[in-house]
């Protein structure tokens, strides 16, 4: 059955379990064998019927054959999501989106919100000698999140794993960028990878190529069919759905739109 | 002697027949670039409206589980002048202007924002077949059909193409009405108004509940239309409808299209497809012996 | 409790909702005997003309590669009179018999050859696609229609369907006035017009040159006609077009429908379709709770 | 490619070959690895472009690869398909239908004309240790064909291959049911196979399955679809493209058409 499925039709779900993350992160558990197996960076389109369908990186979870995923409520589509209970269904298709190009050695991982949600499954996949360094960036201390479960994920590696808040109401204070920039300048990492906000993308992207060291971003912009088919997700000549969410420091530091620009729902260009 | 596949739609010279069909990844210059890179004979622009558009909300695109998708975008887009700033650095794309609008001023606005553009030709949009006011809804009412081509056609000396599709009135109608008020070429189809439901949630998938189906589905009936349309009326045809391989193609040239466009192939092939058409193109013209590809057009007719 | 599948379509009633759409294995009784033997809940027969036809030459029948038939058999059928002879033994199975003709006369006098015969229905063929003066070319003229059901209504007690599909004339119209002339009941739809060309031969494939597009493409097509019709009309609907899976018929029963009919998943998956999907119903109303068909019909309208 | 073909889509062959067997039956030979292998009794759907498309057996080739057609020019289905030249084009699908339950020991193979196609195909199958009677009917000498073809093909077989014609100008005089008469009241064959005129296979039916003799019939009857939709093959509750071509005797012998009724183009039943 899951063997045969095609992965662009919508298959229905059932939330098992939510986990408030913080009071508005949840984390929403459900049983599905391909979104259990999915990539690092690859993410679902999640239909949350009568009100939307959004881009979600997928979740890991602790028991195998599920997969969840971690919402931040904002606007009405990802509040609608933040609400489903427990028993209630939601839609999923893909996976679609490629992955990161895990180095091995030293290694830097970035997040911010749910843009860790990509950095704890890859999290699953580096090797008991790589060391790894996880900077976390939130605004304030109710706004951390995942920090248990990177070092909990990290358990048999050398590790650390840092949060900074901007407002300094929880570990380092500032912002994680800053963090970013200290610490490839103190150390020649094998890679970089960082998911979040664009602007903690770009300045993470810029500290870590212009010093030759190898970065990959997971990018984000309005995604309607996830595909290859409306262009919604356009930067510049890519398309984040087909060609990414994941690029390399060297293509992005190419592209005119990354950093800078994104197109809103009318596909009108957007300064950052 | 290798063969040559640039093709003419009446006035509009490509030199190679497969086009980006209008709505598939059709909003930035950058991808335009890419895609005519990529084999492309021309881009057709996102259907343009006079004031930006958001569309509706998500779900907008739903794939059939035995192929094709149903889309109910709703004609998001940035507006003309939005678009016409974007496109105006464009020297080297062939590009196709679509546009949509519900009364002829709106097509005569449209039009002046891209004086300063380089642009192929314009294809009216009157077929989109979910969303109210415009497209199906003014392709359905001859008379404006009549008004919103004569306009056009008075507002400008680059060629305009009519896109019609299966709506409430006969195409073939439409058809005959856009020849008669001096359109210069015939694109056929858009996508067929049509609708999933699921049986879990039981409810319609998309937001709009109704949408367009395009893909591999609608192959046959558009290309019926191409043979009817060219059977029926002496017009440049651009066949479009699920076109994905080389031989949807030259069953289209067969059928007495000139000139073809896809976009839901896309969606299962990625951008290749339209090397991969070319290529096929020119390896039939090879085999049958043909210089080009206007040799091949409506042949089907004949026996 | 274990589910009903029983089903009413206004005054016609079967002990199952799936029925065999017209023109499939449809000209003998035996065939028909075993179809319900294999869980069909009726079967339409071919539609019948008041004399006999020999139809298209072949090829009338195409396999389209990325699924669904064309087909242009020519609506070749034994006339009225043959076999209402032959189906003058059937006790057990409930026959819907379909007419096709040019005037009122034609089905008048169709109705009285099978005077002596248990008929469930009469189904009116005003939609097909690609035979001359009959089927759509009916359809398409309301005048005709109006004069052509109530002609039927006054010949027979027997409840009378009306088929529509895809024509000029926007189908709605159509469903419209067979209503307000007295119709019991709407099945739609029928085949979609449309064409293949054999791109090594460079001629249409067909004999007919054009046919009738049937199975999983029309599907999404045939759903939002059904949708149309009963968000528009209060009226019971047969829903037929693509229907292979259980999902399939669920989806058409949210969609209004109050039974379906199917024909070109035989040619896929052969006949053991029909309790296959018998048995998808009852699961799903089993897990859903429901104990009558009734209680889904058209929910999709709410959400 | 060909294992991927849609058996109900039609391919386009070119002729390569014609041998002329009688003044009105020709061979046409082809290349087609699907038709190469087919079971005997299956059958295609033929496409003669702008003429017509019809069912036929599907012919044995001697070279590896092809198959043919052997069709008797008839109306103007068959007599277009009997002029097709080599170079030239047809369209096929299929192999439909199912085939014969060849039995082990002493088997009576009984072909009349264009009936022989089915019969040559199951002569490639029969085991070195089967007795095989191949009994060919024809109305004259200028009309038998494949007799060699049938010796040919039974080199390392005890067997006999036995003509009967109607006006006796060659072999056995009389009607080749005559033959199937004396030969099934002296021996007690493992299998009887026929195909050929209705009459022929009817009558051969109820001298074998009267003595409990196992025998098949493989049938023909008109064909639109060849793949169960149509319905214009049915012969009472069967249809032939779909249950059959090849049918056993006890199972004719419950039908209540086979041998006396066929339907005509308009559907209608004819008698025989
Ligand atoms: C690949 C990818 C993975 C993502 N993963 C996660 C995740 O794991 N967790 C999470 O909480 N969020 C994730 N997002 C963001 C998420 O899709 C929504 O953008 C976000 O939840 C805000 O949605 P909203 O409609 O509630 O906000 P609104 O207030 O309606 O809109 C806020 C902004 O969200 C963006 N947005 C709205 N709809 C979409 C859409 N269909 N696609 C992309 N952006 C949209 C728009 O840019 C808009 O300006 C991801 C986005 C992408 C592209
Ligand atoms: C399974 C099967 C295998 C066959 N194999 C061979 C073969 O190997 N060689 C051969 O020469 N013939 C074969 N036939 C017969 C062939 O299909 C034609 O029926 C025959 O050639 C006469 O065709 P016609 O149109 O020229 O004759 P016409 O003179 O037009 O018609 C004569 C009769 O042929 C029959 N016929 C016409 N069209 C069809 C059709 N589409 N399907 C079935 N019967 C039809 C009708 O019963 C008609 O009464 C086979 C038939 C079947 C069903
Ligand atoms: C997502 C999507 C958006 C579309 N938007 C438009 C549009 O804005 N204007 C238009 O004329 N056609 C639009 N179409 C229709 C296509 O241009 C084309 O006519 C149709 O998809 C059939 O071609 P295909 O089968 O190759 O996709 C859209 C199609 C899709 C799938
Ligand atoms: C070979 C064939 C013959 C048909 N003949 C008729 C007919 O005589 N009358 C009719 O109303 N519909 C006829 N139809 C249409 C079917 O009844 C049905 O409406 C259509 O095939 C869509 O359903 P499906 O997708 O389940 O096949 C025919 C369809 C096929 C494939
Ligand atoms: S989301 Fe549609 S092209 Fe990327
Ligand atoms: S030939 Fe059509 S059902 Fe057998």
């Amino acid at each position: 059955m899951d063997l045969q499925r095609n992965h662009n039709h919508t298959t229905i779900v059932t939330i098992e379990k939510v986990i408030d993350e913080t009071p508005t992160v949840r984390t929403l558990v459900f049983s599905d064998d391909v979104m259990s197996d999915v990539l690092p960076g690859q993410f679902a389109m999640v239909w949350i019927p009568g009100i939307n369908e959004l881009p979600m990186s997928v979740m890991i979870s602790d028991e195998s054959g599920k997969a969840a995923f971690t919402v931040r409520k904002h606007g009405e589509s990802s509040t609608g999501l933040f609400n489903v209970k427990v028993g209630e269904k939601i839609g999923i298709r893909g996976p679609y989106g490629n992955s990161f190009d895990l180095k091995e050695g030293k290694l830097l991982l970035v997040g911010g919100g749910t843009g860790l949600v990509p950095m704890m499954r890859l999290l699953t996949h580096v090797r008991p000698t790589d060391d790894v360094t996880v900077l976390i960036g939130a605004k304030s201390k109710d706004e951390v999140f995942f920090e248990d479960l990177a070092n909990r994920l990290l358990e048999k590696n050398a590790h650390q794993v840092i949060v900074s808040t901007d407002d300094g109401s929880y570990g380092e204070k500032g912002f994680v960028t800053d963090l970013v920039e200290k610490y490839v300048e103190q150390t020649k990492f094998d890679g970089v990878y960082v998911c979040g906000p664009e602007i903690m993308m770009y300045k993470t992207v810029q500290s870590a190529h212009s010093r030759g060291i190898f970065v990959q971003a997971s990018l984000e912009r309005m995604m309607k069919c996830g595909v290859g088919i409306c262009g919604s997700c356009c930067v510049g000549e890519d398309l984040v759905c087909k060609d990414g969410t994941v690029f390399d420091g060297q293509h992005l530091s190419e592209n005119k739109e990354f950093g800078k620009f994104h197109r809103n729902k009318a596909g009108i260009l957007e300064n950052y | 002697m290798e063969p040559n596949i640039a093709t003419s739609i009446g006035p509009i010279q490509l030199d190679r027949p497969v086009m980006l069909a209008s709505g598939i990844l059709g909003i930035s210059l950058d991808v335009f670039n890419r895609l005519y890179r990529s084999g492309a004979g021309a881009v057709v622009t996102k259907s343009l409206s006079t004031e930006p558009w958001e569309g509706y909300p998500n779900p907008t695109i739903f794939s059939v589980n035995g192929g094709g998708w149903i889309n109910a975008v709703g004609l998001s887009n940035p507006g003309a002048e939005n678009f016409a700033k974007m496109i105006e650095p464009n020297k080297d794309v062939p590009i196709i202007v679509s546009l949509v609008g519900s009364i002829p001023e709106d097509f005569e606005k449209m039009v002046k924002e891209f004086q300063n553009c380089k642009v192929t030709a314009y294809e009216l949009n009157l077929s989109c077949p979910h969303v109210a006011k415009v497209g199906l809804e003014v392709g359905d009412d001859p008379e404006l059909v009549k008004k919103i081509v004569s306009t056009v056609k008075n507002s400008t000396n680059v060629p305009v193409i009519a896109k019609v599709g299966l709506g409430t009135t006969h195409y073939l109608k439409t058809v005959g009405t856009a020849i008669d008020s001096g359109i210069d070429a015939i694109t056929a189809i858009n996508t067929v108004r049509a609708m999933a439901i699921d049986v879990e949630t039981q409810r319609p998938i998309l937001s709009n509940k109704y949408g367009g189906l395009s893909g591999t589905p609608i192959k046959p009936i558009a290309l019926r239309c191409v043979y009817e349309i060219s059977s029926k009326y002496d017009i440049p045809i651009i066949g479009c409808g699920g076109i994905s391989t080389w031989e949807d193609a030259i069953e289209f040239f067969l059928a007495g299209a000139s000139a073809i466009q896809l976009g839901s192939a896309i969606g299962d092939n990625w951008i290749d497809v339209f090397n991969e058409i070319n290529n096929g193109i020119s390896q039939y013209m090879k085999k049958k012996n043909y210089s080009k590809i206007e040799e091949m057009i409506g042949l089907a007719k004949k026996s």
